[in-house]
């Protein structure tokens, strides 16, 4: 019984990363209205900007955050100015296909100048252990889980009880009527991007201190979780798109209980593809913006 | 139908770029006093998650065939190496190892690194009667696919035993351990093979688990072993040793650790830091402190590669001598299959340690038993199992 | 800008006319081709290129085509290979009984997976290819009983056409020869009927094509598995070729590397993707030197593809895959008009 | 016989179509007879196209019931019921832009070809029966509707006008049993909207019922024999032009009459 719960926590902390990348993906998705693929890519380059920083500055935690954030945001402007800008009228298959290539770029650029190997990252925050009868969390879970929810919760305000929030949504609905109403599209969508991409730089370095290790490769399969967390979320709604985040690492972890993590990514799609299978749009009941 | 003839011109100019080919270093090396020169192919993941292994393959040989040729060449020949980047990709792995066999002018080919890679290339290098020695494959299969393949860095048939006999129940003693492996082809085999070794040893697989390549998350699978309750965990892998030994000291199991794969890789202990301390490792070979030609390889091997020496380039290093051997054995008429015929025989004694290959084309090493300490690889002689 | 045109359009002509001419030109050079280099080197290179032609032209039928995103190749590619292998090593079954056999399971796959889907809008489609590829990789390495699990499946028996056994790459190059012509013989022919004609319909306009009467969730499940059929057969045909598979064959980039092949030989056309096969593998080659560089010059080339020729290099210009520029173009000419 | 001329092409029976709160339909039911030209009119967001839409199955409608020749289609897909019988055009035209006119007209012909994948690939008998069919088929309702000279130029680049036309051009291919216009002559101006009236006209001279939603009052008094009014989702009127011209209701609902106004703003405002 203990067992489990200990796997249901592990789940937890795993799910409550998913979760994050997949608020910072649906942000994305949401305001520009366009699906990417080069949300790993963003992520690994905040782990790896904190990485720096932490090598010459000293392992301090927010400092980290903070530069990862802005690094990620950076890539945003990147991501942006080269995959959206100029596709808001195409199809909407160019736009990702750029995005393939973008993330393709990002991910070798990475692995010339970073190199191809696990780079540590050890002893970021020393880990104090709690025990409850038998099952055991770590400060570090702890750690995750808390600044998962205060981030989540820090969006859900921004989105829904701040100007710009408005803007973000307003966008995210209808461009046009966006713009009709005097709203700079082009540049909200920019900012919501960006922010989107900051979050998952945020999540990013967690994930690297969680497994202790960046590697430049790494991108690839997050952004895939990314992407299926937020699909199972509608896409486009930030906080189901955070529980399906959560469903998805709980769902893996259990898988993995009773299998083996040879199984962990059939786990995570196959769950995705049922629940696609019997509710088409996710958890939510109808899908915002048509992507 | 402009597209067409489009097609047709790329087709022309691409076919063009491919058969333009010549060479002018046979002159150079005649020149230089040689008979003449003997191209030998080099296969390695030069970029890709292995690199650093490929990287160790370019530069051992380089080493090896610049000593060689310092003295003389192989029997008065030049050995000129032709590394090429196989990304640890099998295709790529067979693209370049057919080029190889092209060229009538290379003799043998070294590599690749992993046994997937040599496995899809075995039948290649069969049609083409050209030795592919690889200085690292050690799955049980590889060597047999066809005469013509060669392995010294040791099977794991040969390897697992040892661990589970001597390290696991002589040297520590233990009845009880849990297993983690990666779930590749070589991982797998080594699983297979420890398994059995451990049966007849006694010694008792409470939990295994394995994971897929790239696999970064492991605390469910440390839950899972944890609650088995073992005496010491095992770990089976090159590329993700590291990142286990420090999920499990993240989670705060303080289990002994012993690792099965990654030799004494200091890239490990940079790693893993002091979640390393006490790490126990079997070795077929060790850069000894107390043998200065050892500590010299290793210097020169750092100079030029930036980065300290694993075994791997070791062998590498070691494939070249074996070849420059039978290449001295084949006498004057240097034939890729006299080299097969003279490798199978020749017995050789690199810096490795004794090489004769068997039936297959595969060797049986005698191992070390090493372990971590402040941050150090020291050997453990704890008893004399070359004995028994 | 108009006499440019009209030298164009003179030139297409003058193309038209010779069209047989250059074709039959094209087919002797292919044919000939291992009389002037039978180096295996060449062959090999050339079998790869035949074989992701065939490859690329199957993804294009349902990315050019019916403008339905697949991005799972790799999975349908992976079952075709492993279906050869498993029937040939575990069954004994002969290699052209494998060919449609591994063609259709394939087909009944790609039905399973476009299914849940068909309703919705395209992404969902990608996302859902997308993991059904990595789940194929998965099942295939971990199914050990089945696939010989991470050891994979070695020796797999090589072909034998009327006693010739087909061994080298030589032999392997006129096997994909023949691969790819079919292929495109049979794939013309359906793009030019009425299913071609519902699928680009369908691509262009879903909802008028279903005012029209097209049933578009059953045509483009069919061209779902009419893609993934040829996918499976090329599969079928690489497995014996290798003689050796494991899950590494199969991997996400593999995917990538066909998709990028299609849109830098462009979608909607037969002869893009060709194209696009001979230009990647190509680079591939002479490209060798510079390493992961490569892989950064393919990225570049897709980014800057997207932006300036949306629908590849030899893509259809006009269709909904040429992106808004061409939008824009014609409505500038419907003003013009008014 | 008497029976076949009473049964009305297409009609519906209380026909609702509710959004959430919104009647957009309320209890509609109207009967197009063979050979009409049914003109249905009404203020802006008096529900037209969603009645459209509901007969088409591009909506299932909430309550009621749709007939087409006296068989219920109400719960059918739009490719079904466009193989009963239905065609229709879109408010905003909807051509194969990149396609050649005869390309669109032959994708309207799908319905009429039966050749599958085996005689495609062989080329047999019937596939060459089919293509031949189409082409020639295809010419010919160019002539008719007089826009061969068209035959080959993009449907894109194609002036306005010409494409509303080569859409109810394809909608004639798959030889439908009504026709039904969602707004032909939006954003015309008067000369083109004035040939549109003689096209369709001429259309409905060829045999083909027509049921068309539209805004200009001119044009289907001109047009249409048949008319109902629509107001708020609800039919205010049916009868002939001169009816209608002559109906208090409409004239509240156009021009307004203080209270329905009012209450009219109001509505609109809540929805």
């Amino acid at each position: 019984m203990e067992y489990f719960l200990n796997q249901l926590i592990n789940g937890l902390c795993q799910g409550a990363i998913y979760a994050l990348m997949a608020i910072g993906y649906s942000v994305v998705v949401g305001v520009v209205g366009m699906v990417t693929f080069t949300h790993g890519e963003v992520m690994i380059m905040g782990a790896f900007a904190s990485y720096y920083v932490f090598q010459y500055c000293g392992t301090n935690l927010i400092l980290g955050f903070i530069v990862a954030f802005l690094a990620s945001w950076v890539m945003g402007i990147f991501v942006y100015k080269v995959c959206y800008e100029r596709f808001f009228n195409s199809p909407r298959h160019i736009s990702l296909l750029c995005t393939i290539g973008f993330s393709m770029l990002v991910k070798n650029l990475a692995q010339i100048f970073f190199g191809p190997n696990q780079i540590p990252m050890l002893n970021i925050v020393d880990i104090k252990f709690f025990h409850i009868g038998a099952m055991q969390i770590s400060s570090l879970q702890i750690m995750i889980i808390a600044l998962v929810v205060g981030l989540a919760l820090a969006l859900n305000y921004v989105f829904y009880h701040t100007k710009f929030g408005v803007m973000l949504r307003s966008v995210s609905q209808d461009k046009t009527a966006a713009y009709m109403v005097g709203i700079n599209v082009k540049r909200i969508a920019m900012l919501g991007n960006c922010v989107g991409c900051g979050l998952g730089g945020i999540a990013g370095l967690l994930i690297c201190i969680y497994y202790q290790v960046v590697q430049a490769t790494m991108g690839g399969a997050l952004g895939m979780k990314a992407f299926s967390a937020s699909v199972l979320g509608g896409l486009t709604d930030v906080r189901f798109s955070a529980l399906g985040g959560l469903c998805i690492g709980i769902v893996e972890n259990l898988g993995i209980t009773v299998t083996s993590a040879s199984y962990r990514d059939v786990f995570a799609f196959g769950f995705l593809i049922l629940v696609l299978v019997f509710k088409p749009t996710g958890f939510v009941k109808k899908r915002g913006t048509k992507v | 139908m402009k597209k067409l003839s489009m097609l047709l011109i790329v087709l022309l100019v691409f076919s063009m770029a491919l058969f333009a080919n010549g060479n002018k270093e046979e002159e150079a090396a005649k020149a230089e006093g040689f008979k003449g020169i003997i191209k030998i192919g080099v296969l390695g993941p030069l970029t890709g998650t292995n690199a650093e292994y490929g990287v160790g393959f370019k530069i051992g040989t380089q080493m090896a065939a610049d000593r060689i040729n310092a003295a003389g060449g192989a029997n008065g020949y030049k050995l000129v190496l032709i590394p090429k980047d196989s990304k640890g990709d099998p295709k790529e792995s067979s693209d370049l190892t057919r080029q190889f066999c092209d060229d009538s002018d290379i003799m043998a080919i070294i590599g690749d690194f992993t046994s997937g890679c040599c496995m899809a290339n075995a039948p290649i290098v069969d049609d083409a009667k050209i030795v592919q020695l690889s200085p690292t494959a050690s799955n049980p299969k590889y060597a047999g696919m066809s005469d013509y393949c060669f392995s010294i860095m040791g099977r794991q048939d040969g390897e697992a035993p040892f661990f589970a006999k001597y390290i696991i129940s002589k040297y520590m003693g233990l009845k009880k351990i849990a297993m983690i492996y990666i779930n590749s082809d070589w991982g797998v085999s080594a699983a297979e093979n420890f398994r059995t070794a451990a049966r007849d040893a006694g010694v008792e697989i409470v939990a295994e688990v394995n994971y897929v390549q790239d696999e970064k998350d492991f605390s469910s699978l440390i839950t899972k072993l944890k609650a088995a309750d073992p005496e010491a965990l095992i770990i089976m892998d090159q590329g993700a040793v590291a990142q286990v030994i420090n999920q499990v000291r993240a989670m705060g199991w303080d289990i002994p650790l012993t690792t099965l794969g990654p030799g004494t890789s200091e890239q490990l202990i940079g790693l893993t830091g002091a979640n390393s301390e006490g790490l126990i490792l079997s070795t077929p070979f060790f850069f000894d402190p107390q043998v200065p030609e050892l500590m010299d390889w290793k210097n020169e091997f750092n100079e030029k590669a930036k980065f300290n020496p694993t075994v791997h380039p070791a062998c590498a290093f070691d494939c070249v001598y074996l070849i420059s051997e039978a290449i001295k054995s084949c006498g004057d008429d240097v034939t890729r299959e006299g080299i097969r015929e003279n490798l199978a025989r020749n017995q050789y004694t690199g810096i490795t340690g004794p090489i004769k290959f068997n039936a297959e084309g595969d060797i049986t090493r005698a191992y070390l038993i090493c372990q971590v300490e402040n941050g150090q690889y020291v050997v453990k002689k704890g008893f004399d199992y070359s004995a028994e | 800008m108009n006499m440019l045109a009209d030298t164009k359009k003179r030139a297409e002509m003058v193309f038209d006319k010779h069209k047989v001419l250059i074709s039959l030109l094209l087919l002797a050079f292919l044919v000939l081709l291992p009389l002037i280099s039978n180096k295996s080197y060449v062959m090999g290179v050339m079998c790869r290129i035949l074989m992701y032609a065939t490859l690329a032209g199957a993804l294009n039928i349902i990315n050019g085509y019916s403008g339905q995103t697949c991005l799972g190749v790799a999975g349908f590619f992976c079952f075709g290979a492993y279906t050869e292998a498993i029937l040939a090593t575990k069954v004994g079954l002969n290699f052209w009984l494998c060919i449609p056999l591994a063609g259709v399971i394939t087909a009944l796959v790609g039905l399973l997976v476009a299914w849940p889907t068909l309703k919705m809008s395209g992404i969902y489609l990608a996302i859902v290819t997308l993991g059904f590829s990595e789940i194929a990789r998965l099942l295939a390495l971990n199914a050990t009983p089945l696939t010989g699990g991470a050891l994979g499946i070695k020796n797999i028996p090589v072909p034998e056409f009327f006693g010739i056994v087909i061994k080298n790459s030589r032999s392997y190059y006129y096997l994909f020869l023949v691969l790819a012509i079919v292929f495109i013989f049979v794939s013309n022919r359906v793009i030019k009927s009425k299913i071609g004609r519902a699928w680009m319909s369908i691509r262009e306009d879903e909802l008028a094509s279903k005012s029209l009467g097209v049933n578009a969730s059953v045509y483009k499940a069919f061209n779902f598995m009419y893609g993934a059929f040829w996918i499976g057969v090329v599969g079928c045909v690489y497995a014996p070729y290798v003689r050796f598979i494991d899950s590494t064959y199969f991997t996400l980039d593999e995917g990538w590397n066909i998709l990028s092949m299609v849109i830098l030989g462009g979608q909607g056309t037969f002869i893009g993707p060709v194209i696009g096969s001979i230009i990647v593998n190509f680079l591939t080659e002479v490209l060798r030197p510079i390493g992961q560089w490569r892989l950064v010059a393919f990225a570049l080339l897709i980014i800057i593809m997207m932006w300036y020729r949306p629908q590849g290099l030899a893509g259809a210009t006009d269709s909904k895959l040429a992106g808004n520029k061409m939008v824009k173009k014609l409505q500038d000419r419907g003003k013009k008009h008014d | 016989m008497i029976e076949t001329l009473k049964q009305p092409v297409l009609s519906t029976d209380h026909i609702c179509m509710y959004f959430g709160g919104l009647h957009a339909v309320e209890d509609v039911s109207l009967n197009i007879q063979k050979g009409d030209i049914y003109g249905i009119i009404g203020p802006n967001g008096a529900g037209k196209t969603t009645l459209f839409n509901a007969c088409t199955g591009f909506n299932v409608p909430t309550k009621g019931k749709v007939f087409l020749c006296g068989e219920d289609i109400t719960n059918l897909k739009p490719e079904q019921i466009a193989k009963k019988g239905m065609a229709r055009t879109f408010q905003n035209i909807k051509l194969f832009k990149y396609m050649s006119v005869l390309d669109n007209i032959k994708i309207g012909f799908h319905l009429n070809l039966k050749s599958n994948l085996v005689d495609t690939v062989l080329h047999t008998k019937q596939f060459k029966a089919d293509e031949t069919y189409a082409i020639e088929k295809g010419r010919e309702i160019l002539d008719l509707v007089g826009l061969s000279k068209y035959t080959d130029t993009k449907a894109g680049n194609l002036p306005y006008g010409v494409q509303r036309k080569v859409e109810i051009a394809r909608a004639l291919a798959i030889n439908p049993k009504i026709l039904l216009l969602d707004e032909p002559a939006a954003g015309m101006n008067p000369n083109e909207t004035q040939e549109l009236s003689v096209y369709i006209l001429k259309i409905n001279s060829l045999g083909y019922t027509v049921g068309v939603i539209e805004h200009d009052m001119k044009f289907v008094m001109n047009t249409c024999n048949r008319i109902i009014v629509l107001n708020f989702g609800q039919q205010i009127c049916e009868g002939t032009p001169h009816v209608i011209k002559t109906n208090q209701n409409v004239r509240e609902a156009y021009f307004g009459k203080g209270i329905v106004a009012g209450g009219a703003i109001n509505v609109a405002a809540e929805n």
